[in-house]
């Protein structure tokens, strides 16, 4: 067994960093690594950048305009990005609709939305989950009423990433109402400017908006837009969920992350010496180096399964437990790294071109506001728990 | 054996109780105060004065009313439960502790602060101090026959609007000597102050000192000693402070595991949450139970206080970051919101970790006193 | 609040105390202090004495005998008679028998065997677990046919600890095959030397033989001899597992084990310093501590419930998972701290009079042992997983 | 990146779990094994040196036909998984791995026990050595030209059967120096040994030196970096053997849930237990992949082997504890009783954080070799 890289993977991971090297603004990366908050405009830059390189899709097959890499190029692309502290590909339109319509959508819809997706010209956004249903999709309870060439959409989806940027959202709506959970429902796609969609901020728990509620009151949809066949909406979510995740450990970001804990705890003094030179506090980042160092060379087999073309199984559901876990656990010790300075929240800080001295060392701000927004990781995308009755069931036949 | 309130205690339980009911029903409630000019509700503030809530915390001796480990705690779990973000902290447990531990008694001053008039700090945390008792930058020196401060003190509670500040100085040695300490008085027009919230909800301000006149209370053994006294009783008031909003975290979660239904069912009837909630339980009784003990020997020698509220600070400190990730992962998405109490239930309890000593710090202080 | 024990409770204390300095043999407390095993004759001659000064039936009322004990002068005498490192009080006939009887016995089941209790002269063992029905007791197989003046049993019973000693087992065996789990079950005294009772040694994973299974084929039992009415014995079973149990938590045993801890830890060497100083271990060490100071208030505050007459509810399930968790803990503490001193197995060294040089120190032979042998208390008499659907079941109304 | 194995390893693999499978079928073969005069079966370890298993874990440089730390690892993990108690970890992994490390090669002796013919046992660990590379208190000195050892070596595992020992010493220097040590060879006719049963099975022995005559075979650094990767080669090897019973106990308490009924239902259809069953699954995954890093990095600089090493056996004591608890929780009474193989896959998981350094010493081994 070996794990290291080929060559011809190592070059392209060369080409990665020196293309990021060359195309992300200084400025840019620089609010990543400090927690600012990044405006529509910031995350567009990136998009559009890796748009005029080719590398936008890089989930799609050659044909529709992606990049074909297999799993391992994913790997390292996607670690790549966040290492250099480029902004987050918005998954929405590139990640998730895309794959969906390249497999269920009509001649018609693939010709008109990729292109779109590939140029940056529509945000989407997700509409999946809603006030009663959390990570159980199926007891969804927005409804598409049939009215011969459109649909007239009610309801109210939740936890919409970024909905108050998006021009358009891809949704599941209940279109027979009469039928059993799961089935029923339907894959639509909605222009968030259709009149009656108001969109309503969820301020989180660190004072942060991010997510949004979205509202439909009598939205109306034409028929054209629902993707594959009406009442089968089910297989097209299912499908994205199943969807091949090779980064659904973090892997890169914890890396960067435990990076960042050693530094602050050379800097934070305990009795006036560095806190890593604690015997306690040190033990504990080195056990959770050495579970991390686990995970990557797990998440790398999952990897290399996936290039081979072995569909993942149980592997992306323990890998996402773990992944979180050890992500939660590197923000705490983080917090915990800080001890007082930890106190002080200063939302102005995390607004671009804020200039004044912080309260203690640079670093300490967005740290504790992190380990509380971190707390979501371990509960979308299917919680943790969700994920353990997936394997009980798939794995163990429990 | 008596593990039951006096009469006295629970007619004074149960007064406050309804009194932080009323005043402190709902978090937006909080969230308001929580913007006001000074960081909590000067009106609030006052009437709490009038009914005792400021005297239970001192000792008869002193003009008050209580003022032992039991009142301390009592009160603390309250104000946990409500979540309040009044100065009790600061001017009723960490200041008056000091202000009643002095030789040099001020009756005048402790009478002040017990009506809810005067407004004091504790200044002793400073940037490269984290918890320690003895380490200490900020420096005093006399200029004739005045004592004058030149330094920084951080993190300080309450440390804007306090009409005063006890501020603890180094007078002589090194920076972490346990001689040569002195414990000053400061009139708040003597410090320059940068004040800001923290992401639990409380004020707190940097507070500069630039030859700041000051008026010695204490020195040397005596003001390391009500140094110790101070934190000591500010980490049983958050231990207390901990266990309500521990308990208020497992009753809310509970109401939402009843009511949830995810895939036909309560969220409540599956059995892999229905144990985490028993072990939620347990370690909850643990706390309570830990608390107890520590607030019962809060009157004996200074080894036995210190021990038992070490014991009590470090068991919250664990099980306060058990009680907030469950809360929140049990919860679900609703709990990452800031409109829903228990976020902020959550915030309060991982920072309570932060002030007076995380768990690391007792484990430690532990260790050294539990040597018999 | 104040948790310190009144004059006339440290009284009792000090007298329990000179009485167990004075009666209990040294030559037996260093037998229990060394783990060696125990004969019959050595529980029997510190249960003798017992009786001979009336405390035997400890939780019994006086008018049978028995002390008349509050709850917390329970705790006291159990607390005394450990750390006195006296063999423990076989609970069968005299805890768990007894209280049965006295609230459910014929008036010539009374008279008859209650004396014999308390002059021991019965050794009783317990009937109770089936290899089928572990912690599920209603579901048990051993059949009792009626025969008009008296049944037939067969059946197995396992667990059955000390059966090899026992003269008498009380049995819970199904009287009525027709009848729902939990119904149709009969409480019936069965002497050892009825014919067709085979004893057969189950050795535990310590290579131990403490626990038995006990056949049963054709075992003729006398009529007489079923407790209360036939059908009705789960009642009486119930009524044991409700009965006060003050010393669940095993807070005493934990407390001599963490003070054992703490002087292996000071020999043990790690670097060439004491293991003690280790700041990583000290603090596992500590936060134990901890726990165990908190579990002692959380026993004190339930027992002192108890004594004021409240009915222990979810506390005595709490208790228990805790209690074993703690001592657990103690045993697997004391297992790390010796390193590789924890390899060596010399069944012999804990038979009387073994005099041999130990390998390694001597306080080292017993301690792997008995981190394996402790693995048994979270799972017998209910385990923890049971107490925790009872808590969930009885506390939170799910 | 390559993660599967070639074509000659997954070979020697099947053969290897064939020969193991019908060797050491029950487990009551195995405890008839540990109650031989040898404490193993004369036998089947004649057998498996000719079946090429112990060549398989030497280089063909010394005329084995492996050696790498994926040999290592496929053959103990299969060997973890049989639960054999055959001197694989003494003869095949620690002394062969001093012999073919040191400068004198001695081809002959390494090939005597290739075959199996030679028994050489590898004596480190003293009484007061937890598990220490250069605390060594066994001494050495020359007497004339001859060299002559004076001490105890403590746990020595098939010390007392072995024909001859590998035996670390200290020429000079105090006890816990880096330098001024040797590594001696020494035929067991020199030395008085008290043997018995560890609790997990295998036998080991207490070494006495009393002038004993030896052959020096490496000194100073030499010595001490061929200590250095005998206890890492031993360290892979209990990690591999770990993970194999890991696999076990994860099947068979799978299997026993899936079977054993309680209150009308299979265990294994109990929530709560199925979520510590993944919890299980997701860490003996978590620890394969730590063993796999480790036998791919084996051959690499000793401060990459040493470090992978490290975190595989850190990893195995904390997810070993985890899984042999669980698997006894989890299947009750059962799997404390001797009859029951389960027992015995704890007992032996439990026991290898005993041998080679326990998780808290390789924790800190990797915190200083992760230090760039």
């Amino acid at each position: 067994m070996n794990f290291e890289y080929s060559e011809k993977e190592e070059n392209f991971r060369l080409e990665v960093k020196e293309w990021l090297s060359k195309t992300l603004p200084k400025s840019l990366s620089e609010k990543v690594k400090k927690y600012q908050r990044l405006t529509k405009e910031d995350y567009e830059i990136f998009m559009k950048n890796l748009s005029a390189k080719g590398w936008l899709a890089w989930h799609w097959p050659k044909e529709y305009g992606g990049t074909g890499w297999n799993a391992i190029e994913k790997h390292i692309f996607e670690e790549e990005i966040i290492k250099a502290s480029a902004p987050r590909i918005i998954p929405f339109g590139v990640n998730m609709l895309g794959p969906v319509l390249i497999e269920f959508g009509s001649e018609e819809q693939k010709n008109y939305y990729l292109p779109r997706i590939l140029n940056n010209e529509d945000w989407w956004a997700q509409g999946y989950s809603e006030p009663g249903a959390g990570s159980d999709l199926a007891s969804l309870k927005t409804t598409a009423i049939d009215k011969g060439d459109h649909y007239i959409v009610n309801g109210q989806k939740t936890w919409t990433t970024l909905g108050h940027h998006a021009d358009k959202i891809f949704c599941l709506v209940k279109t027979d109402l009469n039928a059993k959970p799961q089935l029923g429902i339907s894959f639509l796609l909605i222009d968030m400017d259709s009149p009656g969609i108001k969109v309503k901020p969820i301020v989180t728990l660190d004072g942060e908006h991010e997510v949004n509620e979205v509202w439909f009151t009598d939205v109306k949809v034409p028929k054209k837009n629902i993707v594959g066949k009406e009442n089968e909406g089910w297989t097209y979510a299912k499908y994205l969920l199943t969807f091949e995740r090779t980064g659904i450990a973090g892997v890169p970001y914890s890396k960067s992350a435990l990076n960042h804990l050693k530094i602050v705890s050379k800097k934070s003094l305990k009795n006036g010496k560095p806190l890593i030179d604690d015997p306690v506090f040190s033990s504990e980042i080195a056990e959770l180096e050495i579970d991390l160092l686990a995970m990557e060379i797990f998440n790398l087999r999952t990897v290399n399964a996936a290039a081979e073309g072995k569909a993942p199984g149980m592997e992306s559901s323990l890998l996402k437990i773990k992944g979180t876990l050890v992500r939660q656990k590197t923000t705490e010790l983080l917090r915990k790294a800080l001890g007082p300075q930890a106190l002080p929240y200063l939302p102005e800080q995390f607004d671009e071109g804020w200039n004044e001295m912080p309260i203690g060392p640079d670093y300490a701000g967005p740290i504790a506001k992190q380990y509380f927004n971190m707390r979501k990781i371990s509960i979308y995308g299917g919680s943790n728990e969700i994920q353990k009755n997936i394997v009980a069931k798939a794995s163990f036949g429990l | 054996m008596d593990f039951s309130l006096s009469e006295e205690r629970k007619m004074l339980k149960e007064t406050v109780a309804r009194f932080f009911e009323s005043n402190y029903k709902n978090i937006n409630k909080r969230s308001e105060n929580v913007y006001l000019p000074e960081g909590f509700c000067k009106t609030f503030w006052k009437d709490s004065a009038e009914l005792g809530i400021i005297s239970a915390l001192v000792s008869p001796e002193f003009g008050g009313l209580g003022g032992d480990g039991d009142d301390i705690s009592i009160i603390f779990e309250l104000i946990g439960k409500s979540l309040c973000v009044e100065p009790f902290l600061a001017s009723g447990v960490l200041s008056s502790t000091v202000l009643s531990s002095v030789s040099k008694i001020n009756i005048d001053l402790i009478n002040e602060v017990v009506e809810g008039n005067l407004l004091i700090a504790f200044a002793h945390t400073e940037m490269n101090n984290r918890y320690e008792d003895s380490f200490i930058e900020t420096n005093a020196s006399l200029r004739g026959r005045k004592w004058c401060l030149n330094g920084t003190k951080s993190f300080v509670i309450n440390g804007d609007t306090a009409n005063k500040v006890i501020v603890s100085a180094r007078i002589d040695g090194n920076v972490n000597d346990k001689a040569g300490i002195g414990l000053f008085l400061v009139d708040n027009n003597q410090i320059t102050n940068r004040s800001y919230n923290t992401i639990d909800g409380y004020r707190a301000a940097e507070l500069i000192f630039d030859n700041s006149n000051a008026e010695l209370i204490a020195k040397d053994n005596e003001a390391l000693s009500c140094i110790i006294k101070a934190n000591s009783a500010g980490a049983l008031a958050l231990s207390s402070e901990a266990l309500g909003i521990m308990e208020t975290c497992f009753n809310l979660t509970l109401d939402y595991l009843k009511t949830r239904n995810q895939f036909g069912k309560t969220i409540g009837s599956f059995q892999s949450i229905q144990h985490r909630m028993v072990d939620m339980m347990l370690e909850i009784e643990q706390v309570k139970s830990a608390v107890m003990l520590a607030s019962s020997t809060y009157q004996s020698d200074a080894k036995t206080r210190d021990k038992n509220i070490s014991a009590a600070k470090n068991l919250v400190g664990r099980v306060g970051k058990l009680v907030a990730e469950e809360t929140i992962q049990l919860h679900g998405g609703i709990a990452m919101t800031w409109e829903y109490s228990a976020s902020h239930y959550a915030k309060r309890l991982i920072m309570i970790d932060h002030l007076m000593g995380d768990s690391d710090y007792h484990r430690d202080r532990f260790k050294l006193l539990s040597v018999s």
